[in-house]
């Protein structure tokens, strides 16, 4: 079978285009898609690293549920926050959302 | 009656006290009431001290009716007292003056409960002192009786009274500072403050060991002078003396009539009592520089008063000068103690100390007396009054007297003992001071000639400002003293006899 | 000893500020009247302790030990012996009194008193007095450390809102840089306490009486000394860190000032002298000529600022950073009068220094100036004050007879056994102190009564008038009768004394 | 009544009226007087009966009465160290006794008469002022008709004052003489140094009078005060003051062995010094003599007469009790004498310008004094205390007569109602042997006394006896110029007599005077009996033809007083003839020149400087009181007090003041508030705006930053973990 570092490697990849998606990106949904990616990225390690380990622990699953968890929540409540910055502000962009700046 | 017998100096000490507190409990503006049981208050100090008095065995050495209580025993204090023939006179005079001076201010009608109260927290505090046998008891009370007495001059003196509260309360706690450290130094190197004890503890301290880093004699000269200085201007002696007219002149008769009666006897009381048996070397060779204060006191008090234009302060004046006597004896008894030209002398300025809390009491409440009537003290605007007033110009003419010296009256045993006795032992201050004791007379009867004499001042004798004689009680008050001063000129053996027995004893 | 009487103590104000935070912000009255009652019940309370306390036995009474957090070995651990025993009392006092002063006079021309918000007021003064009680009463460093930042913190609050409206914000962010500072460095020390001796003992536990064994090296006290005692003692407004306090006097309400000087700075001092002293004796030792230097500046400097303050507050603010200088004198002479006196003083001061703010605020409430030359003939409209104040200051000048006395004349005496040369110049101060309070007396209560305040000013309420006698009695029963405390703190002083070594 | 008991009552009689009177009877004038009177005739009865029995008595010199002293002041460890007092009646203090009982019992009744007791009260008199007289209405017949008003003598408005007083005087003075010790005699003299003050200044409200009395009081106690230090002297020196110890040989001994380290006198001499000045004081002897003229503004005559007559002698008698001692320094003794003789010449020739009539009895007291205290300082003791009685008793009877004849006077003034005429003045009288024979013939026997008429008047054999104890002993100055001093005293004494009594009336008022009532002139008649007999009581044994007629008593029991009896000198013809040209040459001399001198302007002795008594006063003004009251008020009081003292106290408040202002200003504020305390913060402060720019708000910044972070941080672990 496909030996961890597999994984790893593809995890690390997904987890690097998250992070350049968070930080290149203007629009603050797109910031939030790519917080998701890295998450996911997680997720992959977790179940691989649960798979290759103790399989009878379930540490690795229970962990990975969790952040399914935060991140749905994460998502609602960015999303929500993004959504209502768009109503007050027409618009998504993080460097126009500069209200709290002194 | 069993706790009386037990207990007398406590309830001399502390019926006043107490009856100031009860005062504070009657009721607003009666200010009959007040007076009447104030001078009741005081007069049960005089009774229990007269039965002391009578129970004193003058032929027994050391300390009677000692008492003593556990007060603040972490610092090795203890409420310890007791009287002896040189503080027992002390205790009479103040336990006989009070009740004097309160009848003396039956004429305050202004805020009478107030003052009552002060006067007898006062006489608590001056009996203390006499009567304190523990260090820190004395300087308990020697500081008590400073707060009453500034309240009274601030509160019911004269134009000037602000300043000279102040001067008197500030020069007062300043110049005991020294007193306060010397105790608390003491303290320290004994672990107690009891008097007794302390008399041979500190006397049989090694002159070759070191206190505090300093060598033993040098703590005790410095301790000398604290205690010394604390004194001297209570007494006072001069130049520490020009709190004494500001604070005379601007109290209330009464007030003026304890301050000098007793107040300044806290001060000679402080030599006799501490300096002379707590520091014999250092006293025998600083006698020198006392005697020239002394000396100084006597004349330059007598000029400066012979100066005066204010009746009053002429009179606060001389007691500057006859407070010298005391001191000028005080110094010989230092100078040559044991010797029994030391023993007149010590005599002479304790009876002098007694006799001129008659006189000046006297004096002062007379210059009160005419001064409530007058509402002015300055000789200038008198003049002649004898007519007007003969029994009051007579009573003036006598107590004057007593104050001059004059043979048969109280003044001349005491300035007689005390020249005396100081002659051999300083002739030239001796000799010096008589010039003070000359000019005592040039004053005394400026201040006659001024008030009662001349051509009558017709603003006085008729109309508004018409003088009146001098009343009953004013009269009842003079009585007492002018009695004594007789007595004690005439007889002095009663009183001399305690005072010759304790000097002996404790000198 | 089965009541915990010390926690029922400590928590009751705590409580209390709960129950007036529920009722509804409008009820003034309910709210002061739940307020009184918590105090009065303290007080009864701290009263009971005291006169139960054991003499003879001495030592640590009424002692409780809860676990908090065992694993780092914190746990809620009281008891009093004979050096905290009277500051509980003091902190009784000084909570019933003020209780009775913030009530003030609610007549419209007056408003004396708390009269805006006193809810909140009291609620956070009593969070204040729960603080200062723990600190009081805990034996356990972190339990110590706890209640003192809840005490210092309420201050801020108390005096930015209730405060004089002219230097509020200023002097309470002063106030509260300060004592956190302080605490702070402090708390380096203590923590470092706590892990040195887990080193040495190889035990974790923040429990003082532990400490006290854990045997720290004379160099680590030597260094650590300073950071500890100083980090506390700026709350007990050592020399030159006193600044905060004048200052937060002045901007303070009457009541907080009280508490501020009356208690407050005990606070400091007491830690000071608990964590400091008696957990690095040698350290000390070490150190006492630097802290007997300061403290015997503030002595004479306080004394002579408070001499030319034209303003009343600013005066008593001064006043008492010279008596506290006495205090740290007394500590610095690490003997038994010295801390004995300290002790005493501690509560002679307190008291005093409350009933000197209570009667200023009285004042100022009423003539809405505290500049004395302005002021005038007050005893013709208060004659009670003015007597309670003449006592007080009777009391600060030391005049036998008051508690004063019988507190600052061994402190004098332990600096004899020290350093002559110290009492000579810090007695300086006592003729000073004489001269201002008599002047002030004067000028304030006897002098002319000046025309504007003809019929303006009232007299003071029922309610100060018991809050002064309150006062007064305690300080003319220790004066008369040193008995009533100096056993007590003479125990405790033993016990420092033993840990010292010697003796 | 032992009599013992009897010498320690003789005093107190006086002292009691004194008493009386002052408390209770001050309103009723009879009473007053009565029992004034009544306590001066007691003490007179207890005197008299003492004397009678001191003469009895053997050797009265070694054995005098008096018994055991008793203790008065309790001083020193034991009983004997204590201060006894005790009464002594020696042959020195019996004859004094004698004269001051009779004299004392004469102005007692004296006063009575004087200050008009039983005429109205003036009609505006007033305390304190001598009375003007009273208007009286005559009636006629019918008793409505009033025929005329005229102006009568009012009695003295302080009546019984003025018994009090001389009361009091009285006690002084037999205190004085009896007491057996220095210092209770001491208080006599000082009691009598009171009544002197409060009699010269009995009419108070006159401003003289009352400067007077000051004057008076302080310049004997300038005297006192030295006497105070003699007697502390011999007190320290010898543990005792009774007469009876000192005058032992040992003491005295000693006394004139151990130098007092003061200009090389013994201690003897010291003291004797010391006790010689509080003499000069009260006996008003060159230079303090200025105070005796002046008390004459005293109630005429009575209180100078106390003062001339009795009091003065007082501070002879205590030279002449102190004899033994004084006598042991030569030094002194020549003091003494030199005073003496100086103050008899000097007094003498000042007295001869005086023209008040009391002046000039006055200055010759100072005069007679003089010659007393001459005698004393040549050692001629007896004759000194014989001279004293003389004195006392011719003195006495002309300042009475003076007295009388004053009163005599007042009496014309207010007839005549013309105020302005001095009664005092001898230029305004003349003829007066008509009008007041009584009066005329005893003052005349005084003054013939006092010059020393020869052998009837007893001033004669004193005087006498001084010049020639002077002549015998060598001491030709003294003699010379007591001789001098005598012929003067004749001189003014007849020039008195002549201007007062002889003559014509040169005013209207010598007319209308009158004879003085009884009360007045029978002392008058009892002194003068005295004046003339009392001299033969010491007619000297040589004296040629009466010379053993009658024993010398007077120096046998007086020179009895003294351990030694001195010897009486050998009789000498020289200074007999001496005194006899004096006295009579003195007395024709006076006549003739004044015989026919009608007013002051005619007198051609009216020379300046002996009027104003040689500037003495003036000089002393400007000497002595003026600048001791510039001392006392600019030097010690404004300067010393209240500038240099006082200034250096004001200093304190200031300096506390400006201190505590630095303090605060300088150092607490800026230092330690802005510097340390605001300083702080502001630092943090600044720093924290400097940080602002690191805030930018921008999240992806700041997840950047995180990153980087992150990495360098992975890397620092990496590096310094793994590798």
């Amino acid at each position: 079978m496909v030996p961890l570092s597999w994984y790893l490697i593809f995890a690390a990849a997904l987890f690097s285009i998250g992070l350049f998606g968070v930080l290149s990106r203007r629009n603050a949904v797109a910031i939030l898609l790519g917080i998701e990616l890295m998450l996911n990225s997680v997720n992959i390690n977790l179940a691989a690293f649960w798979r290759y380990g103790d399989v009878l622990q379930m540490t690795g699953q229970v962990f990975a549920i969790i952040v399914f968890a935060v991140a749905a929540a994460e998502v609602a409540v960015g999303l929500a926050l993004v959504i209502s910055v768009y109503r007050r502000r027409n618009t998504v962009v993080a460097d126009e959302i500069n209200m709290m700046k002194w | 009656m069993n706790f009386i017998d037990t207990h007398l100096l406590s309830l001399i000490l502390f019926v006043p006290a107490l009856a100031a507190v009860i005062i504070l409990f009657l009721p607003n503006g009666e200010n009959k009431l007040f007076h009447w049981f104030t001078l009741g208050a005081s007069l049960i100090p005089f009774v229990l001290s007269l039965v002391v008095w009578f129970r004193f065995d003058a032929t027994q050495s050391g300390f009677q009716f000692e008492e003593a209580y556990v007060w603040y025993e972490a610092i090795g204090s203890s409420f310890h007292l007791g009287v002896d023939g040189l503080s027992l006179t002390m205790v009479l005079l103040t336990t006989l003056l009070t009740p004097l001076a309160i009848l003396a201010s039956f004429s305050i009608s202004d805020r009478v409960k107030a003052y009552m109260m002060l006067f007898l927290f006062l006489e608590t505090g001056m009996l203390g002192v006499f009567m304190a046998l523990d260090l820190l008891i004395f300087f308990v009370f020697w500081e008590v009786g400073l707060v009453p007495m500034f309240f009274l001059i601030n509160q019911w003196g004269s134009a000037n009274r602000n300043y000279a509260s102040m001067k008197f309360l500030i020069y007062t706690m300043g110049g005991s500072l020294g007193l306060l450290l010397a105790i608390q130094m003491l303290g320290v190197l004994f672990g107690h403050f009891d008097l007794v004890r302390l008399y041979e503890g500190w006397n049989s301290l090694d002159p070759t060991k070191t206190l505090l880093g300093l060598p033993v004699s040098t703590v005790k000269a410095i301790a000398f002078w604290a205690f010394t200085i604390a004194f001297a201007v209570k007494v006072p002696v001069w130049p520490f003396h020009t709190w004494l007219p500001d604070a005379h002149t601007e109290a209330p008769t009464a007030g003026s009539m304890i301050l000098a009666g007793v107040l300044l006897k806290l001060g000679a009381y402080g030599f006799l009592r501490l300096i002379l048996p707590l520091y014999p070397n250092e006293a025998r060779i600083f006698a020198g520089a006392l005697a020239v204060l002394a000396t100084a006191a006597i004349v330059f008090g007598a000029f400066a008063a012979y100066a005066q234009t204010d009746f009053k302060r002429l009179v606060a004046y001389s007691s500057v000068n006859h407070m010298g006597f005391v001191v000028l004896g005080i110094a010989a008894a230092a100078f040559a103690a044991g010797t029994n030209d030391a023993t007149i002398a010590l005599n002479g300025a304790i009876l002098q100390m007694f006799n001129h809390g008659l006189s000046a009491a006297g004096m002062f409440f007379l210059v009160g007396v005419i001064y409530e009537r007058t509402h002015t003290r300055d000789l200038g605007k008198f003049g002649g009054l004898f007519p007007l007033v003969p029994v009051y110009g007579g009573i003036l003419i006598f107590t004057s007297m007593a104050s001059l010296g004059l043979p048969g009256l109280n003044g001349f045993i005491s300035e007689f003992l005390v020249v005396r006795g100081a002659w051999p032992i300083l002739p030239i201050y001796t000799a010096i001071s008589m010039l003070g004791l000359l000019f005592t007379g040039a004053y005394i009867l400026k201040g006659i000639k001024q008030v009662l004499h001349g051509p009558l001042n017709e603003h006085w004798a008729r109309g508004e400002h018409k003088l009146t004689e001098i009343n009953t009680r004013e009269i009842l008050v003079m009585v007492p003293l002018m009695a004594l001063i007789l007595w004690i000129g005439i007889w002095p053996a009663w009183i001399l006899n305690v005072i010759n027995n304790a000097v002996v004893k404790l000198f | 000893m089965n009541f915990p009487v010390l926690s029922v103590i400590t928590f009751t104000p705590m409580v209390a500020a709960v129950l007036i935070l529920l009722l509804p912000a409008q009820r003034k009255n309910e709210a002061r009247a739940v307020a009184l009652a918590a105090a009065t019940f303290a007080l009864i309370l701290s009263l009971w302790t005291y006169f139960n306390y054991d003499q003879a036995a001495a030592g640590y009474q009424f002692v409780e030990k809860y676990n908090w957090l065992p694993v780092l070995g914190i746990s809620l651990h009281f008891g009093v012996d004979g050096i905290s025993m009277p500051l509980v009392l003091l902190t009784g006092v000084v909570m019933f009194t003020g209780v009775l002063i913030s009530w003030g006079d609610d007549h419209p021309h007056v408003m004396a008193g708390i009269q805006d918000r006193p809810r909140e007021f009291f609620a956070f003064l009593f969070i204040l007095a729960s603080g200062v009680l723990g600190v009081f009463v805990s034996l356990d460093l972190f339990m110590l450390f706890f209640f003192y930042e809840i005490a210092v913190f309420p201050m801020y609050l108390l005096i930015v809102i209730w405060g004089w409206i002219e230097t509020r914000e200023y002097a309470a962010m002063k106030l509260t840089l300060y004592l956190f500072i302080g605490s702070v460095v402090s708390l380096v020390g203590v923590l470092v306490m706590y892990w040195i001796q887990y080193q040495n003992t190889g035990l974790l536990s923040f429990d003082m009486l532990q400490m006290e064994q854990a045997g720290f090296s004379q160099t680590f006290q030597n260094i650590w000394f300073l950071p500890v005692f100083f980090g506390f003692a700026v709350l007990g407004g050592i020399w030159p860190f006193h600044n905060w306090s004048p200052d937060g006097h002045v901007a303070a309400p009457t009541a907080v000032s009280m508490f501020h000087a009356g208690v407050l700075m005990k606070l400091g001092a007491f830690a000071a002298l608990r964590v400091g002293i008696m957990l690095l004796p040698q350290g000390a030792q070490t150190w006492s000529w630097l802290i007997m230097a300061f403290a015997a500046i503030a002595v004479v400097y306080g004394a002579y600022i408070a001499f030319v303050q034209m303003d009343f507050k600013y005066m008593v603010g001064f006043s008492s950073v010279s008596h506290m200088g006495l205090v740290m004198l007394g500590f610095s002479t690490l003997n038994q009068q010295g801390l004995l006196g300290s002790g005493v003083q501690m509560f002679s001061h307190g008291v005093m220094t409350a009933l000197f703010f209570a009667v200023v605020g009285m004042i100022y409430d009423r003539a809405h100036t505290r500049q004395i030359p302005e002021l005038g003939g007050i005893n013709k409209i208060m004659p009670f004050a003015t007597i309670g104040f003449i006592i007080g200051g009777l009391v600060s000048m030391g005049m036998p007879g008051f508690s004063g006395f019988v507190a600052e004349f061994p402190i004098f005496m332990g600096v004899w056994g020290r350093q002559w040369l110290v009492a000579v110049i810090a007695s300086i101060s006592i003729v000073i102190t004489a001269a201002y309070i008599m002047r002030n007396i004067r000028q304030v209560f006897f002098g002319e009564l000046p025309e504007k305040f003809e019929g303006h000013l009232t007299d003071v309420t029922v309610l100060d008038k018991v809050a002064i006698a309150v006062l007064c009695f305690f300080m003319v029963v220790i004066g008369l009768f040193p008995r009533f405390m100096v056993p007590m703190v003479q125990t405790g002083v033993e016990n420092i004394l033993r840990l010292l070594g010697g003796q | 009544m032992t009599t013992e008991l009897l010498i320690w009552l003789i005093p107190l009689p006086p002292v009691l009226a004194f008493f009386l009177i002052v408390l209770l009877t001050n309103k009723n004038k009879a009473l007053s007087h009565t029992i004034a009177v009544g306590a001066a005739l007691l003490s007179w009865l207890g005197s008299m009966i003492v004397f009678v029995q001191a003469l009895g008595v053997e050797h009265l010199g070694e054995h005098p009465l008096g018994g055991e002293p008793i203790n008065w002041l309790p001083l020193g460890e034991s009983v004997d160290t204590y201060f006894k007092i005790g009464v002594l009646v020696d042959p020195l203090s019996a004859v004094t006794l004698f004269f001051v009982a009779w004299t004392v019992l004469m102005i007692f009744l004296y006063s009575v008469g004087y200050h008009n007791f039983g005429q109205p009260v003036g009609d505006h008199d007033h305390p304190g002022l001598p009375p003007h007289g009273a208007t009286v209405e005559e009636h006629g017949h019918q008793r409505s008709s009033p025929v005329g008003k005229h102006v009568v003598p009012s009695i003295e408005p302080m009546y019984s004052r003025f018994f009090a007083f001389i009361g009091l005087f009285a006690f002084g003075m037999f205190v004085l003489v009896l007491s057996d010790n220095l210092l209770t005699l001491f208080v006599g003299w000082e009691i009598m140094g009171l009544c002197s003050y409060l009699l010269i200044g009995f009419w108070y409200a006159k401003p003289s009078a009352r400067d007077a009395a000051i004057k008076a009081f302080i310049t004997t106690r300038i005297g006192d005060v030295f006497m105070l230090l003699g007697i502390a002297y011999l007190y320290s020196a010898t543990g005792t003051l009774s007469f009876r110890e000192i005058f032992t040989e040992g003491i005295l001994h000693t006394l004139a062995t151990v130098p007092s380290g003061v200009l090389g006198l013994s201690a003897a001499g010291l003291i004797g010094l010391l006790l010689f000045i509080g003499t000069i004081g009260k006996s008003a002897q060159f230079p303090l003599h200025v105070w005796l003229p002046d008390a004459m503004e005293g109630p005429t005559p009575v209180s100078a007469m106390i003062h001339a007559a009795t009091m003065v002698s007082a501070g002879v008698y205590m030279v002449i009790r102190m004899f033994p001692l004084i006598s042991l320094d030569p030094t002194t003794m020549a003091v003494v004498a030199f005073i003496g003789a100086f103050t008899a010449l000097f007094a003498a020739t000042i007295a001869v310008a005086q023209n008040d009539i009391k002046r000039v009895l006055a200055y010759s007291t100072i005069s007679q004094l003089g010659f007393m205290i001459a005698a004393l300082g040549i050692g001629a003791y007896v004759a000194a205390v014989f001279h004293l009685v003389t004195h006392a008793f011719f003195k006495a009877l002309l300042f009475l007569g003076s007295g009388s004849v004053i009163h005599g006077m007042e009496h014309g003034v207010l007839h005549t109602g013309n105020h302005k005429v001095d009664p005092q003045d001898m230029f305004n009288m003349g003829g007066l042997r008509r009008k007041m024979p009584i009066t005329f013939w005893t003052f005349l026997i005084g003054g013939f006394a006092l010059s020393g008429f020869p052998i009837i008047t007893a001033g004669f054999w004193s005087k006498d006896e001084i010049l020639a104890d002077a002549f015998g002993h060598g001491h030709t100055a003294v003699f010379v110029t007591l001789a001098v001093a005598a012929f003067l005293t004749a001189f003014y004494t007849m020039r008195q007599i002549t201007l007062t009594f002889l003559g014509e009336a040169r005013t209207k008022e010598a007319e209308h005077a009158q004879e003085t009532p009884w009360t007045m002139t029978l002392p008058l008649v009892i002194l003068a009996f005295f004046a003339v007999t009392y001299g033969w009581v010491g007619i000297p044994e040589h004296f040629p033809a009466l010379g053993g007629l009658v024993p010398n008593w007077f120096h046998e029991f007086v020179g009895g007083t003294l351990a030694e009896h001195p010897e009486a000198v050998e009789f000498s013809v020289w200074p007999l003839l001496t005194s006899l040209f004096v006295a009579l040459g003195g007395l024709t001399f006076g006549w003739l020149v004044y015989r026919n001198v009608n007013s002051a302007a005619e007198d051609r002795l009216q020379i300046p400087v002996l009027k104003n008594k040689y500037y003495f006063d003036e000089i002393y003004d400007r000497v002595f009181v003026k600048p001791a009251y510039w001392f006392a008020e600019a030097v010690i009081y404004k300067f010393m007090d209240q500038s240099v003292i006082d200034g250096i106290l004001h200093i304190f408040g200031p300096v506390t003041d400006r201190l505590g202002s630095a303090i605060r200003n300088y150092f607490d504020l800026p230092v330690i508030n802005r510097f340390f305390g605001d300083g702080s913060a502001n630092v943090t402060y600044w720093f924290g705006g400097k940080l602002r720019a690191v805030q930018t708000g921008r999240i992806q910044q700041y997840l950047m930053l995180a990153l980087v972070v992150f990495i360098g941080i992975g890397a620092a672990l990496y590096f310094f973990l793994l590798a």
